[in-house]
């Protein structure tokens, strides 16, 4: 009985401790700015951060979240689909590793800013060349983290595919893709908010609405409460999509979990 | 040293190949600590069409390495080896493995490990072969056990998933690298009956590693004991043994005859022979 | 020396010879003041810098200062008026056919997303009896609006004439002709570019203050009347600098600080009713109240004396 | 003796390929650029932006260099030291995981440019932003990572560790952390390179030279080939240290890559 | 049915506790697929110090689970559990642990993984520590692989590195859970003797886990035999045959005797006794 208690106890205490830890911080923060006068055009409070998000029409909330969250999704879905193919051939082939691995390197360390007019140019202003900017630097992690899964795969797995005849196809699908989920839904964490920070990045340089929009026009005309409001709800919904795909794999690969969690 | 002579020596009539032959075969790992390691040397030996040949020796004498070679998944350093007559320069078809580890797939439950050399080589699974994988299981004795997930298994009855995902694969050559090693004395005995009583209503060419001398002498047609260091044949034994054997054939003085034998060979140096 | 910081509003360029004249041709010196420069990105940030005491001084649009004031109590003041003019400027091609605003209606327009400008244009292109919702206005990376302007993509972009040279070598490398509308020409009035200081160096260290603006204000006269020099001394500081093209740029920044209005008042200073004109425009912009802000309270008159030059 | 040759001629292949693969790249680029007559301030070509770069002065070059790579290595470094340790503590106490992680979403789905004005004033405009934006940008992966591998280290070790009542820190130290070690380094590939976007960022927002300063000024003042020719020596550097870190791996680390290279 | 009382019964004399109690232990595992799953029920016996105990029966029936619950890696589910006495709730102290899965840090070689449990345990390695783990691998036949990685041995090898290991703890209690499963006839009698010879040497108190009867005849003091479905006791035997033991042991009747009397407890039911 006590024991069960205690059991309770702790389940309510790991979903009271990040609410509570987010509440301290909002609450530090608020008596920071008040107590040290701290200027709105540096640090607004939070309470000065609700007030801007409240004085946003219900109607540009929703036009900016739709217009971050459909761009966001989209290059990450886009990421995703391009990235673990592209890993599974890379992961087979160490020739095609090495010729096309210095490509990714360089696609993914040149900052958008650099490329932009190129982009727009060439893709207009619509949302393609925003997807495409979020496919661009959301797709990396994804892929180191699939090629080294896929090349992590236990030898006596492997073995025994071969010693199958089985096809290459089958060998990747039926057991290294299986064996290398951790590492993927790892890599799947870190790109999707990463597709978030695309998103915005996107906003940046070509688009009129959205919250990254939002918060760099509201940066340049000096709101910054305004500024502060549509990036808490950007990060709010980054740890949504980051919790989304904590749970896929909780569903979906329990049993990549399962070291995690046997007692 | 080898009690055989190849078969196909004889050129006139059509030739029938060997199931398996190893010619003068030799493998040397490469380590980075101990430099070239051979681990076998000039070993060679004929197996027929259905022949039970089971290995015995030493740990680390290369029995395990002979499978792995046979099966095509490393290659002999020197030397030749040939599936019904072909070189083996690739991993063959129609084998079946069951590994000195079970390397079972954690992500499937324990039916799904069973047809999952089916799914793997072929693409697909009928309700026939599920069937069948039931049936085996049963035969191992884990039935209740078909919707577990591996971590949920002891060694043991890893193990036994093990040997009966190899038999659903019905294969020409099955090679078992000491299958019942986890097992207790009982179960031991109801595998050892059922693979003879498989063996024989469908006859296939196995290559069975095992340290237990009994249960050598029990099941195979011929025994190669070898000896390690480098890992070469010290000989290959008949056993003459009437089929089928069973807990009866223990009391044949033959048995104790030929297990002494082995046991001489190894225990007391290959010259005592 | 007195060390004092000075951050500039944009990266250097043409049109922020200002500082760099005055280090080079020795006007700091001659103060006695050792000037630290570094570079904001746009006006927000070069007064949030000073605001902030991250830099002491800058150069900054006067309109930006007036909206950033009536949203918080920023403790900056402009002190010395520069651009007697706004520098907000259609850009088209030449054969474009588009010669004034009015005819911009079912053409293309491009901008940059975050420029001050977009705000004042819906107000500017009604007043030349223009709905803005018949000319279609696409935002983009400001980098980008040159060379979508010269790939021909859009009819013709808002920019500052200040950005003229510039664009205008880009424009001819694709073999074209730039022609510059200005807003001034089309009703747009008030004050831009603008030397501020933070409260804090006023009230802490009002001699420096009077001994930056009047070397400031040499330097701004040294640009009018040499800008190949000007342009000059800030390549020689600041590598990378293509001279010409910034000698262009200094060039099409004279009629911005040499003006009717400047002839009237003179250059540097601040007359209130301009001011209240810049302030009305930018009210409008955004929305306010016009009692929202005392336009005259974000300007210090007492630093800026102008015949001291 | 042919097999000798095959192997030579393969490993030839192996480093032949990459670089014929950035040559053709780089030929078609050039190519491309004059037949399309393409204008040098959308895609300059490959020859425009080698005479750019010559045009920059060699102390140029060498003072850009210099900064941009000792703040993203500096930052890098900041970030594997604190999120190495900082993933061992999340990873072994699922409490604090879930205290800490969301907040570590925040802070990573944050763009930096919407907090550029807090940094800026709280840390001035010398190294120390910038070093800790570029810690901000890259320390995310190395943390999710890290846990990952923390906590899928097989059962069996992590058993035989409780049997001996080893402390907890020797269980991680030697267990957890060596068979995390596939996990951390597909993760400090994935941040090195977004340590050199990181300090490209920092120089977007606060700094007076480096590569990203150079890039965005050149394209402000409409110097393209400029802006390319930095962005290239930006985008070897990246190789150079991605590259580096592999290394680094391979001699340290190589069983991590066993079952990569058995055969 | 269990042969022994529990020794701490007598309130008056001072205590002498015995090594390792169960008391009435059951063991349950929540199990995706099959709900809760009774691993062992009603587990009582009584193992006095420097006891060497032998665990056989079938596959499945529970014997790694006790081994397990003893070292305090899983809790019991009901019943309880102590060591020298003292209830156990966290790992032990003091103990020695052949795994089922040789379980090797594949990043450290050999003679490192010997040492290891001692780093591991303590924070450092002495010389004599290395000295001795040298020793040891004599004693397992590895010396010349101490620098090779546990991926470049034999299945046998491997699992003779973790009985080396577990030996270097010099551990007052040793839990070998089938440690000789992987190992050939030869390096099983040889191991038994040294493992003997180790045990009269410094006393410690032995759990043995196997599945060959012979082997627990040979080694252990007493024998208790399992039966599985939920794994519960079905005997608890005593082995009085003289030591030193050896091949000469064999032809004690008394070992066939028990033999006999275990092997119909496995293969005839329980009822049998
Ligand atoms: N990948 C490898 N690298 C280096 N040496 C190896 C490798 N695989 C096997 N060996 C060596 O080859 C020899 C034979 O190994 P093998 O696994 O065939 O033995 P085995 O007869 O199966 O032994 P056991 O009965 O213990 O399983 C051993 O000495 C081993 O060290
Ligand atoms: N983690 C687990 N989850 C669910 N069931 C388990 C778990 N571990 C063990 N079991 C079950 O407990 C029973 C006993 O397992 P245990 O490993 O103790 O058997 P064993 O006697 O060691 O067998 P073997 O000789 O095959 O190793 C088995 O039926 C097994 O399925
Ligand atoms: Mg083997
Ligand atoms: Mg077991």
């Amino acid at each position: 009985m006590r024991d069960r208690l205690a059991v309770d106890l702790r389940q309510y205490l790991e979903w009271l401790a990040p609410v509570l830890a987010m509440v301290t911080i909002i609450v530090l923060w608020e008596i920071i700015c008040r107590v040290f006068v701290i200027p709105e055009f540096i640090l607004p409070s939070p309470s000065e951060v609700v007030t801007a998000g409240l004085n946003q029409s219900a109607s540009q909330w929703a036009d900016n979240i739709t217009n971050t969250l459909t761009v966001a999704v989209a290059g990450y879905l886009v990421a995703i689909v391009v990235s673990i193919p592209l890993a599974v051939a890379l992961g087979l082939s160490p020739l095609l590793s090495r010729t096309i691995f210095p490509i990714l390197v360089v696609i993914h360390s040149t900052p958008v800013v650099a490329i932009a007019p190129i982009i727009v140019v060439t893709m207009g202003t619509g949302a393609l060349p925003r997807v495409f900017i979020t496919f661009l630097i959301s797709f990396f992690p994804i892929i180191i983290s699939t090629v080294t899964g896929i090349l992590e795969t236990p030898e006596e797995l492997l073995e025994m595919s071969r010693s199958l005849r089985a096809p290459r196809i089958r060998e990747i699908v039926q057991i290294r893709l299986p064996s290398a989920i951790p590492y993927i839904f790892s890599a799947l964490k870190v790109s999707v908010t990463l597709a978030v920070i695309g998103a915005v990045v996107a906003e940046f340089v070509a688009s009129e609405t959205g919250l990254g929009y939002a918060i760099l026009f509201s940066t340049s005309s000096f709101n910054v409460p305004a500024a502060f409001a549509n990036l808490a709800v950007l990060v709010v919904l980054s740890l949504i999509l980051f919790k989304i795909v904590s749970i896929v794999q909780v569903i979906f690969f329990s049993w990549s979990l399962e070291t995690t969690k046997k007692k | 040293m080898n009690t055989h002579v190849l078969a196909n020596a004889s050129p006139v009539l059509p030739v029938i190949h060997p199931a398996i032959e190893f010619d003068n075969v030799s493998r040397i790992f490469g380590t980075r600590s101990r430099g070239q390691v051979t681990a076998l040397r000039d070993i060679s030996f004929v197996i027929d069409r259905n022949e039970f040949v089971a290995f015995v020796g030493p740990s680390g004498c290369g029995k395990s390495t002979i499978l792995r070679l046979f099966a095509g998944l490393i290659p002999p350093s020197t030397g030749m080896i040939s599936a019904n007559g072909a070189p083996v320069v690739k991993p063959l078809d129609k084998v079946g493995i069951v590994f000195q580890k079970p390397t079972l797939l954690p992500w499937l439950d324990i039916e799904s490990n069973v047809v999952f050399l089916m799914r793997h080589k072929y693409g697909r699974v009928t309700e026939q072969d599920r069937r069948a994988a039931r049936e085996l299981l049963a035969l191992v004795g884990l039935s209740d056990f078909a919707r577990s997930r591996p971590s949920e298994l002891s060694g043991g009855m890893q193990q036994r998933v093990a040997i009966a995902r190899a038999l659903l694969m019905d294969p020409q050559f099955l090679l078992m690298d000491e299958p019942f090693s986890a097992l207790d004395a009982l179960s031991r005995e109801e595998m050892s009956y059922e693979l003879q009583r498989i063996w024989s209503e469908r006859p296939k060419t196995v290559l069975f590693i095992t340290h237990s001398i009994s249960e050598a002498v029990l099941l195979a047609d011929r025994i190669v004991v070898m000896t390690p260091r480098p890992g070469s044949i010290a000989a290959i034994l008949d056993v003459p043994l009437p089929r089928p054997r069973g807990a009866h054939s223990q009391e044949n003085p033959l048995f104790s005859e030929i297990s002494a034998c082995i046991r001489s060979l190894i225990f007391g140096g290959a010259n005592a022979r | 020396a007195d060390t004092v910081r000075y951050v500039l509003d944009w990266f250097p360029s043409g049109e922020e010879t200002y500082a760099y004249v005055a280090l080079k041709e020795g006007f700091f010196a001659e103060e006695g003041l050792d000037v630290k420069l570094s570079v904001a990105r746009g006006s927000v940030d070069a007064i949030t810098r000073v605001a902030s005491g991250t830099a002491d001084f800058t150069g900054a649009s006067l309109g930006t200062l007036m909206a950033v004031a009536a949203q918080s109590n920023v403790p900056v003041k402009a002190l010395m008026s520069i651009y007697s003019k706004p520098p907000d400027a259609i850009f088209t091609v030449k054969g474009s056919g588009i010669k004034s605003i009015k005819d911009l209606i079912g053409r293309s327009l491009v901008t940059g997303t975050f420029t001050s400008s977009n705000q004042l244009w819906p107000i500017l292109a009604k007043m030349n009896g223009v709905d803005p919702a018949k000319v279609s206005l696409v935002k983009v990376d400001p980098n980008t609006i040159a060379p979508l302007l010269a790939a021909g993509k859009f009819d013709a972009s808002i920019n500052w004439i200040s950005a003229a040279a510039g664009s205008g070598a880009v424009l001819k490398k694709a073999g074209k002709e730039l022609v510059v509308l200005p807003w001034s020409e089309f009703g747009l009035k008030g004050y831009g570019f603008s030397l501020m200081a933070s409260d804090e160096i006023i009230k802490e260290r009002p001699d420096v203050v009077r001994r930056f603006v009047r070397a400031f204000y040499k330097a701004v006269l040294f640009n009018l009347k040499n800008p190949d020099q000007a342009a000059k001394d800030l390549g020689s500081i600041v590598a990378g600098i293509d001279v010409a093209s910034a000698a262009g740029d200094v060039r099409s920044t004279i009629p911005l600080i040499k003006n009717e209005v400047s002839a009237e008042y003179g250059v540097g200073t601040f007359d209130p009713a301009l001011v209240k004109t810049t302030w009305e425009w930018i009210a409008k912009t955004r929305g306010y109240p016009l009692d929202k802000l005392d336009p005259n309270t974000v300007i210090n008159r007492s630093f800026f004396i102008a015949n001291h030059g």
